[in-house]
């Protein structure tokens, strides 16, 4: 069992008009400080496989085919036993 | 691109250096940017020397066939583009129509085919705020949008259903947020579109006279803004991308995906909207294909004057943009405007309260040259005429298809008669094509600025006017295999089943604007299709009287060297006079007699139910009489104007019994229907005879429409009743159908759901 | 009687509402009210519509409740003034904490717009006293967020409290226990997620939403010994 | 100048939609071994001061108020120098 914690974030120069937004009205309410904001995803995953580098294997594969749109998002994972 | 360089010397010199003008020649790089040697060489002769890496992206822009049509424009003369009510033809952002008190409509239709096709939701998204530009770019408040969809068969295919699940979330995401209702469109399957799904956007909308904006940058020394979203190096080279053909490497060229942000969107439509009223703009276009390079030459070649900009006031997203990349950027929700000297304050306080830039970024110049300049160098300068008008033009060899050589002999009495004609018509109403497109237009927001009136599930959408009695019908049709078994009858019929649509619905067809999306015109038997689509279509205009008054070329729609059906969507406007003729096709009440208008011929080439048996598309589709046609058109219209229908529904794919099957499940009412006939059974009900409708009327107008229609030489037959649980139908006295609404309702409804489900 | 109808930046069913209270109430007057705005003690009801607010980015109603004009619905709010958020105004409604709970996604994760058959569960609200309790009424909704949340101590209370004012009769979004509207203890304070002003009309489908808005003028009616 | 990585997840409590519709497309695509998936959000802030602590307080005050509806969803950060 492993528990797969993914992180799926827009491409460097694909336009995130939902972190725009986000810094925007941090600036409106004072936080200054916050000079760029980018969202992505995360996501947790309970991975019933005992093999550590199938389900490195497996969690590649969901993510190039679900997880992540790779047209304009880039991933990365972890894996943590238990 | 061209050669390597270490990172030293990219950190040396502060710009990313770039090929030098012999090197774009000696090394053809052009070709990279799409530019053919001939075209090249062109551009060398109008110039008077080599172009820059700049100049050569300008050209190879606004020179692709999205933004030039180099190889439509003659054909696209063909169109009547003419009439009493048009007061802008194609040209400008989209076409306007005159509707009375001073109020006009606009609209247009438009391809993202390509980009959908990589990035389904944000390119159907960024197709639908590209086209809503188009209309308030030209002053209209946009009030409607509809979508025209192909995708391949969705049955067992896992790519056509993400293709297909993620359009239409792209499509409702961008039209749900800004607040414009999607009221209407069609979603076609077909094995042809596997590769190569269809997206067309439309958006509708009003206007009064003294609003209409232009695309031009008149008056010397007038400041030219640049308004909206910041610059980013999104889908450079977008344009030219487009205009190829998806190969297997389509893939690579991902990068030239754009994000969409319909939010930014609705600011800037309100902005520009407060802009036109204060009266500042002098002209104003939107910054779609080849953004900042098209816009700009455009506006300037229009109005006969040049431009000068300063790249470095362009607002921008990105550290280090390029000049080129900066000229090409296809950043989304981006409006360039010209304005009135003096006014550039009052402009920008407008934006201001929307929270959007406003940049003055250059002046309208008297030499007819586009020039720009960054960090103090003039960095290009072509004349803006060979950039907007040179572009060569193409005339391609057009030859007969061999396919419609081969399919002259085809006889319909070949198709296996079905054994069980209960079956044959659930089976008729679950194919996709068919089905309710529920699961469709149940995630677009079609109510939203309350004035759908007949919202999606009938046969055109309505939209009222408020405080008037008026209202607009809208509709998007075309039957790609029509098209392709004959493209001139194919296309004669997209234009007059559009008009038989909006007539259904109580309306009188204004005009139209078309989708040309077509395969690869160099291939001589791709652009024979193009040509006789279109005389087809102009016929159709001509006599039905709706001039085309807006469109779009799409071309290169093919994957792997083969073309999806040639698909030349009509989208057609109507003006309902009084709110009080609106009809719909749920049959309304029971006892009402079924009046069945036109003639049944033995024509299943091309039809569903050919494809439902035969597993393929052959033979000659249906033949138009566009005077029939417009005969038929009036006496219904003139029923309905008269109050003598309660309900209307054109026969399409799937023929009577599919009509039938329609109106009873929309209505909830059954139907006993007795049929009288020469054809073989399976010919009379699934034959997709043109020129026809079915009607519900109360028992005592049925005379007053059986003389109106001797009197236009319009057939008309009582063919049965409304009323009961079942659907039943006898043909020449024999039962053939009987089955209950309800099980039809679930074939058709529960289809697309149920395959999206699995 | 007086009608604020705030717009946000994104709002996109201003004009809606504005036209209904225009259309339905003849002796009321509206305004639109930007979301700048810091003083709304003109109004004797304030109208928080649909749309997408800041492009409903983060969270819908997220960025929205920090508007300046939010202060002042929390004073009218608390003044006992009535206060109707629809839609994305429920949603801003709800971040704001003038009504309890959250909003999820859809459990179909798509966008539905349809008319909904909606059951009037309490009818002694400011909002709801032309309904007959138990009625059942045709709303249209349209929303990709209107999974109302809440934990279990806070249904209970609402559900003692009569908080409950609209349920669906056929749940499209997975809220809990169906909940299509809830009010404040107070009963000034309304959110919902269907449209009653995309229901005022019977060219439009259904003219069940009236009675919402001639209720709130009753109401106010009966509060200032008729205007 | 940090970096904060926020995480913001839906309570054990509540029932993620997201979540769930992404397991089942997983097991409809063959990821059977996908036991459990749940969904949040994942954000990038570029943070314009020098003090950690500052910086914490402050990231924290954003989540509050702005980045997690605390109702429903919990969050955490990570600040990562430079
Ligand atoms: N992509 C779509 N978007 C919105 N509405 C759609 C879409 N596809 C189909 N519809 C609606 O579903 C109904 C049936 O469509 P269709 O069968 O194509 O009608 P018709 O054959 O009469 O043109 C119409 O009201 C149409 O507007
Ligand atoms: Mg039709």
């Amino acid at each position: 069992m492993f528990k797969a914690l993914v992180y799926v974030t827009l491409k460097e120069s694909v336009l995130d008009p939902q972190g725009n937004a986000v810094k925007d009205s941090l600036h409106s309410l004072g936080f200054n400080e916050a000079a760029d904001v980018r969202i992505g995803k995360y996501m947790e995953l309970e991975i019933d496989l005992d093999d550590k580098s199938q389900a490195e294997q497996r969690v590649t594969e969901m993510c190039e085919k679900l997880l992540a749109n790779t047209v304009i998002e880039d991933y990365r994972f972890e894996l943590i036993e238990g | 691109m061209a050669q390597h360089k270490t990172r030293e010397d990219e950190q040396k010199q502060p710009q990313v250096s770039e090929p030098t003008p012999d090197q774009i020649y000696e090394q053809k790089l052009y070709r990279e940017m799409g530019l053919t040697d001939q075209e090249y060489d062109m551009i060398v002769n109008l110039i008077g020397r080599r172009p820059n890496y700049t100049e050569t992206g300008l050209y190879s822009v606004m020179w692709s066939e999205h933004c030039s049509y180099k190889h439509s424009r003659p054909v696209l003369r063909r169109f009547p583009t003419s009439g009493e009510r048009v007061l802008q033809g194609p040209g400008e952002g989209a076409g306007i129509v005159d509707i009375g008190d001073d109020q006009a409509v606009v609209f247009k239709i438009e391809s993202h085919n390509h980009p959908s096709a990589i990035e389904p939701y944000q390119g159907a998204a960024t197709g639908v705020g590209g086209i809503i530009r188009d209309v308030f770019s030209m002053g209209a408040r946009p009030i409607a949008l509809l979508n025209s969809l192909r995708f391949g068969e969705l049955k067992d295919n896992p790519r056509v259903k993400y293709l297909f699940e993620h359009v239409v979330e792209g499509i409702a995401g961008y039209g749900n947020c800004i607040g414009i209702p999607t009221v209407g469109g069609e979603v076609v399957f077909d094995k042809s579109y596997d590769g190569n799904p269809l997206v067309n956007a439309m958006c509708v909308g009003l206007i009064d006279h003294d609003k209409i904006q232009k695309g031009v940058a008149k008056g010397i020394g007038n400041p030219v803004m640049y308004v909206g979203a910041s610059t980013g190096r999104d889908g450079i080279h977008g344009a030219t991308f487009a205009s190829e053909e998806l190969g297997e490497d389509s893939d690579s060229k991902r990068p030239a995906v754009q994000v969409g942000d319909p939010f930014m969107e609705k600011l800037l439509l309100e902005a520009c909207l407060e802009l036109i009223d204060s009266g500042a703009v002098v002209g104003i276009q939107d910054m779609g294909a080849a953004g900042l390079t098209s816009s700009s030459a455009e506006m300037a070649s229009k109005a006969g004057n040049g431009i000068e900009l300063n790249l470095d006031l362009v607002p921008q997203r990105e550290k280090g943009m390029t000049p080129y990349e900066m000229m090409l950027s296809e950043s989304q929700e981006r409006m360039l405007v010209v304005v009135e000297k003096g006014r550039e304050e009052e402009v920008k306080a407008i934006f201001d309260k929307w929270g959007l830039h406003s940049q003055v970024i250059g002046k309208v110049t008297d030499d007819k040259t586009l020039r720009l300049t960054h960090r103090g160098e003039v960095v290009a300068e072509v004349p803006v005429d060979s950039l907007a008008e040179d572009a060569p033009v193409y005339h391609c060899e057009s030859t007969i298809a061999r396919y419609y050589e081969e399919n002259k002999g085809y006889d319909p009495h070949t198709l296996p008669e079905p054994s069980d004609y209960s079956q044959a018509l659930k089976d008729l109403l679950a194919a996709p094509t068919i089905a309710s497109k529920e699961w469709v237009y149940r995630q677009y927001d079609h109510m939203v600025r309350t004035s759908t009136v007949v919202r999606p599930g009938s046969d055109a959408a309505v939209v009222s006017i408020r405080g008037t009695k008026k209202a607009l019908a809208m509709t998007t049709d075309c039957n790609g295999r029509y098209v392709y078994l004959d493209p001139e009858q194919g296309g004669a019929i997209a234009v007059a089943e559009a008009a038989r649509n909006i007539v259904c619905s109580g309306a009188e067809p204004l005009a139209i604007t078309d989708c040309l999306n077509f395969g690869n015109p160099e291939k001589p038997e791709i652009f024979w299709q193009f040509e006789k689509a279109v005389d087809g279509m102009s016929e159709s205009c001509r006599v039905l009287n709706t001039p085309v008054i807006s469109g779009n070329v799409s071309f290169y729609n093919e994957t792997s060297g083969e073309a999806v059906y040639p698909t030349p969507v009509v989208g057609m406007v109507g003006l309902v006079h009084d709110t009080e003729h609106l009809t719909t096709q749920d049959f309304k009440q029971e006892g009402d007699h079924i009046l069945l208008i036109g003639e049944t011929k033995p024509e299943l080439g091309g039809s569903e139910y050919q494809k439902l048996v035969n597993g393929k598309i052959e033979g000659r589709p249906p033949v138009i009489d566009l005077e029939t046609e417009q005969k038929a058109q009036k006496l219904v219209l003139e029923a309905i104007q008269n109050g003598l229908v309660h309900s209307a529904h054109d026969l399409a794919e799937g023929g009577l019994a599919v009509a039938l099957a329609e109106s009873c499940i929309s209505g909830g009412i059954g139907a006993s229907v007795s049929l009288d006939t020469d054809l073989r059974t399976d010919h009379m009900l699934f034959s997709e005879s043109q020129s026809r409708f079915l009607l519900s009327v109360a028992e005592e107008h049925v005379a007053k429409l059986q003389k109106m229609a001797e009197e236009a030489g319009v057939p008309l037959k009582d063919i049965g009743r409304t009323g009961g649980r079942d659907v039943h139908v006898s043909v020449n006295g024999k039962s053939v159908i009987t089955v209950p609404v309800t099980d039809l309702e679930s074939a058709w409804k529960g289809s697309i759901p149920s395959i999206m489900k699995g | 009687m007086n009608f604020a109808v705030i717009v946000f930046p994104g709002s996109n069913c201003d004009v809606d509402m504005y036209k209904a209270i225009e259309d339905v109430l003849e002796d009321a007057t509206v305004d639109y009210v930007w979301h700048a705005e810091k003083d709304l003690s003109r109004y004797d009801a304030v109208l928080l519509p649909g749309g997408f607010s800041y492009g409903d980015y983060l969270r819908p109603g997220a960025i929205a409740r920090f508007a300046a004009v939010m202060e002042e619905v929390k004073k009218a709010a608390d003044a006992g003034k009535p206060v109707l958020g629809v839609c994305n105004g429920f949603q801003v409604l709800l971040e704001a904490g003038l009504l309890p709970g959250a909003m999820r996604r859809n459990d179909s994760l798509k966008f539905v717009c349809e008319p909904e058959e909606l059951i009037v569960e309490n009818n002694h609200t400011v909002f709801t006293s032309d309904y007959d309790k138990g009625e059942q009424i045709i709303i249209p909704v349209a929303h990709g967020d209107g999974n109302y949340y809440c934990d279990q101590q806070t249904l209970k209370e609402l559900q003692e409290n009569g908080q409950i004012v609209f349920r669906y009769a056929e749940n499209p979004n997975g809220s809990v226990n169906d909940i299509a509207g809830i009010c404040n203890k107070q009963g000034n304070v309304l959110g919902m997620m269907p449209h009653p002003e995309r229901a005022v009309h019977q060219l439009l489908g259904s003219e069940d939403g009236r009675r919402l808005f001639t209720s709130i003028l009753k109401y106010w009616r009966e509060n200032h010994g008729a205007a």
